[in-house]
């Protein structure tokens, strides 16, 4: 029996298999296609103290291999999460990770605060979204703000926090290291690299906000190294993702260095995209006689 | 229950300027209701594509759609007896109301009316299409409508003139339950208005590009007002249909 | 008829589709395939002043639309280009850009002196490469060392100078304004983006460098925006490339902001590429009658 | 001239766990000689795929391949009709020697030395498998060469051992003007002391990484050393076919 359970900074996830922030709802929409118990751990879409409108339409593009999204953080507001949310995300038999973005320190202490009170597993601090004026990647880009952020969400939280890394940046391992030293538990990465298409015949940006983020199978080779050169960097864990549809592609962030690994644009391909990533990693597993799913993380032997 | 189905193309006409592909799978024929979409994979295109629901028949589901970009062109270029995977049935259809109803399509639009006007206990339907060579279904539509209009842009068939003329002439006639309506936003926008000048409810189908379709990842938003409060609702999930007066139109 | 002509930093060239540097070689490949007189300009293969081996292979990978490539800079050496090269490239009736890479601030000097002695039309310094231990990237992520970089060459050129700017940064118009304020005659972008791939079954990094350069139509929207961001940051030209695979490609890279375009990794599926982008970028100038190509350049209308 | 072609696959069989494909294309094969390789763009994946040439006869070229990833995997499920784009022939195959030779293959190495076998005046052959069940084309081999040696590495058909074991011992027994070998690095090596033993040169097919699979982008480095000085040459351009002795082997 392969073991697939995996411990992600102090938590037991029955299986490496996690939905990205912002691809999976708060979940409802998937407990029609399966068990929600069948993940390691459900995401939910990132969250703000007020409620959030979030950007004009269109908010998404193709691309090759992946696609842009400019959603912009649209959600109802912690307190509804924490109200309407928690209690149907509790019973669904996973671990729940709330994914929080502030516009000020402030803000990073009331959302870490009020989620750790609704009962989440773990939070996710989100430093690194593309697609909001203030906040979001602004955080991100520099190790001394995402050191901030980080800290006062560790004073607030009652559970463990991983950081959200933005891949936008030149140097990724400085940023781990700053949130790290400032306390995080764990790092996820990658949030989405910032993009853009146009419209030949209209000549308009696709996206109504002009840029978006990108995401889906495209970035996996950024992802992969990213992680590496974290994993490198840092002692503690890291959830992996970008672009991530198979289990070998799971296999390989694990690989690179990934403790679990988060599948987002692959769900609107396929909703039963995360049930297949496990089950193909499985087997993986099984046919290379690896008993264990925790032994893959970080054993690649670079050159 | 909505799900992932794989169809087989059992046929494939072009008319019109567009493709119909009628597809064969009963779990999903069964649970498919009017106004309600298939977000389709074509091919291997990082996204699925919307496509309404023209008609259902037994096992069957029509589709009618026109080529716009890759994964139309994709869809276009299946061949009978290949399989296609669908998600679907999808979305919150047109309502079934009782008594006589007036169904209003625009172009592409015009295929999911089909459906919602088999559905009705009576039916009458505007049919607008830019020019002679583009229209189509007329004939299936005067088999389950009482009055058939069609209008085109340039005069070529039926009557020259927009949608919402034809629909502002058969509002005066006859008294309707409910307008139902697909088509470009603007031809959306003025049936409303006809619609609302007869104090007739309305009930449009919007377009936006979509994600996940499950109304999972808030990518495609419509601006409407719903108890006063002005905010985004999702075409996927919430639509593609919504009750017109609820629609920011000018968004 | 459409006037196919683009004026970059004061060459005219005959149209907008320039071949990448490092995949088009020095030319005498693709003389097999078509007349390169047919090519807006080419951009020979990266120069050191000595020759250099490059990386152990296997030094490419193939990723959801794209590739990443590891040759590190292989190439003859500057003297033996001017020697042996140049004569053949400038009897082709094109266009031709040095691509020059050093690893100090006078082998920048010296490259440029004997590359503009030999008669190129163009220089384009390479900042950006991600594949060398020294020099290359190095000198791409920072606005100061890009500045000296581009100083140095500036200094010693007697054609106009093309920076060309790492996607690997925080801030890409940051670096732009850097070289354009040292001199720059134009800027290009992208060179490829770091990135990794891990074969699952052995374990092992599939480049022998471990790490390697990402291109092709993966990085597309990447590029568009990039290219986007530092047209409105700086006044000089753009030579945009990244992902172009079709004459819409081109034409989106052109509305973004480029003046020219460059086509690379589509090289590699089909050696009329860039022929073929040509002649649809013509086909789509006809159809939206426009009767110039240069009036693509900046037209995007952003919301 | 090597070049674009379409082909159409007018024979599919499979064989010893490989697929053999026969395409035909006049132009392309009246110039493919032997050792070299075609360039095949296998559905849409963003690189070609290097496969040797196996045979040519007429119109036709015969290629034979194992299906490893993505693009073989798609090659294999190509059926009889279909076409698929092809660049070639590229490379700098196996030389055209005077008198007998020995032709060296293992495993998917074995097809590309058909052609080899056939173009010399006289040919003798060594051909591996690692088990029975991967044997395949020894009778095409039969009716082109005198002896013809089978070794499998289990002993279930043939001789049980290496290549190069057989190799030694055709070499002791017969004049040799080459021998030419593909398959495996340790079998060319192996094949290339046992050569290099009996004086005789040998040729070996290398196998690496390709991009433009025409030496512009550099990326298909193989280490060589070639009038004394150690460096890069290209196996798509250069090679695939190499002097055994200028290939650096421990590389
Ligand atoms: C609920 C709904 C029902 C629809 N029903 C029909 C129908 O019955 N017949 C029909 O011909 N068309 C219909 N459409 C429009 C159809 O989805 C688009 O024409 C199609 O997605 C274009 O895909 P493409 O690959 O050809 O074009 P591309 O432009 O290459 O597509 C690129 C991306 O943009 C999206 N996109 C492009 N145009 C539209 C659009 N108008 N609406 C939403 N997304 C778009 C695509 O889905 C894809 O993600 C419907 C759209 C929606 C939202
Ligand atoms: C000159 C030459 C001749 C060849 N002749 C034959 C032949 O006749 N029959 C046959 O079965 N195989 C042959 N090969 C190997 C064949 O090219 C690979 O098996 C094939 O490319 C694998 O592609 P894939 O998509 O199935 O695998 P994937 O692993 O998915 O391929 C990923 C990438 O790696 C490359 N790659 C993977 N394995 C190899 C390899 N061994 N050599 C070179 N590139 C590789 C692919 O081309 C592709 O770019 C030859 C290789 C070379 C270089
Ligand atoms: C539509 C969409 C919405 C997203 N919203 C969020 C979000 O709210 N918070 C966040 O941290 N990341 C968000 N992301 C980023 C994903 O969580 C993930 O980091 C990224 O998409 C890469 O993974 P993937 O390639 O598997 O999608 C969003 C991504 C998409 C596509
Ligand atoms: C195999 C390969 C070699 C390259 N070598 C160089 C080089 O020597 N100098 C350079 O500036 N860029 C080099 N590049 C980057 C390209 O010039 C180009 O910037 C990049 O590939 C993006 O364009 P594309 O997606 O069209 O390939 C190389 C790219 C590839 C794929
Ligand atoms: S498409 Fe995902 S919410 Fe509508
Ligand atoms: S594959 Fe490009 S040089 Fe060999």
């Amino acid at each position: 029996m392969t073991d697939l359970r995996v411990n992600l900074a102090g938590v037991m996830l029955k299986n490496p298999i996690v939905v990205a922030s912002g691809t999976f709802g708060f979940g409802h929409e998937f407990a029609d296609y399966y068990d929600l118990s069948e993940l390691g751990a459900i995401c939910a879409k990132g969250l703000t103290v007020a409620k959030k409108d979030g950007n004009p339409p269109p908010r998404i593009a193709e691309t090759p291999s992946g696609i842009l999204n400019s959603v912009g953080l649209q959600n109802p507001g912690v307190d509804y999460f924490c109200a309407h949310e928690m209690p149907y995300l509790k019973q669904s038999g996973t671990k729940i990770i709330a994914n929080i973005s502030g516009n000020t320190l402030d803000e990073f202490t009331e959302l870490a605060e009020k989620v750790s009170a609704a009962g989440v597993d773990l939070i996710e601090v989100n430093i690194s979204c593309p697609n909001v004026k203030c906040g979001g990647l602004a955080w991100g880009t520099q190790p001394e703000s995402a050191a901030a952020a980080t800290a006062a969400v560790k004073k607030a939280a009652t559970v463990p926090v991983i950081v959200k890394l933005s891949p936008n940046v030149t140097d990724i391992t400085a940023i781990a290291r700053a949130v790290e030293a400032a306390g995080a538990d764990a790092v996820s990465l990658i949030n989405t690299i910032l993009g853009m298409r146009i419209d030949v015949n209209t000549r308009r940006p696709v996206l109504r906000n002009n840029m978006g983020g990108l995401s889906g199978p495209a970035v996996l080779p950024v992802a992969v190294r990213m992680i590496y050169q974290v994993a490198c960097a840092v002692k503690i864990p890291i959830l992996g993702m970008g672009g991530v549809a198979s289990g070998a592609d799971a296999a390989e962030l694990m690989l690179a260095g990934a403790t679990a690994v988060a599948v987002g644009t692959a769900l609107f391909q396929n909703p039963y995209a995360p049930i297949h990533v496990r089950d193909e990693l499985q087997a993986y597993l099984e046919q290379h006689n690896i008993p264990a799913a925790s032994a893959l993380t970080g054993a690649v032997m670079p050159y | 229950m909505a799900d992932l189905f794989d169809c087989i193309i059992s046929t494939k006409q072009t008319f019109g300027g567009c493709t119909e592909l009628v597809l064969q799978n009963g779990a999903l024929a069964a649970c498919a209701a009017q106004g309600q979409f298939l977000h389709i994979q074509c091919g291997d295109q990082t996204l699925r594509r919307p496509i309404s629901i023209c008609d259902v028949a037994g096992d069957s589901l029509t589709v009618v759609f026109e080529v716009k970009g890759a994964g139309t062109e994709w869809l276009a270029a299946q061949q009978v007896g290949a399989v296609v995977n669908v998600l679907g049935p999808l979305g919150h259809g047109f309502p079934l109301v009782c008594g006589r109803i007036l169904v209003c399509g625009g172009g592409i639009g015009v295929p999911p009316m089909l459906l919602t006007a088999k559905g009705a206990e009576a039916a009458d339907a505007v049919l607008g299409f830019r020019t002679a060579s583009r229209e189509m279904l007329t004939d299936r539509f005067r088999a389950v409508c009482t009055d058939v209009v069609v209008m085109s842009d340039d005069g070529t068939c039926g009557k020259q003139g927009f949608v919402a003329d034809g629909a502002a002439e058969l509002l005066k006639k006859h008294t309707y339950a409910a307008v139902m309506a697909c088509g470009p936003k603007i031809m959306l926008k003025t049936v409303a208005q006809a619609a609302k000048k007869a104090g007739v409810p309305c009930y449009v189908s919007m377009e936006e590009r979509m994600g996940c379709g499950i109304g999972a990842c808030l990518v495609c938003a419509c601006k409407t007002t719903k108890n006063g409060e002005e905010g985004y609702r999702h075409v996927c999930k919430d639509g593609p249909v919504f009750a017109a007066e609820e629609v920011c139109w000018d968004d």
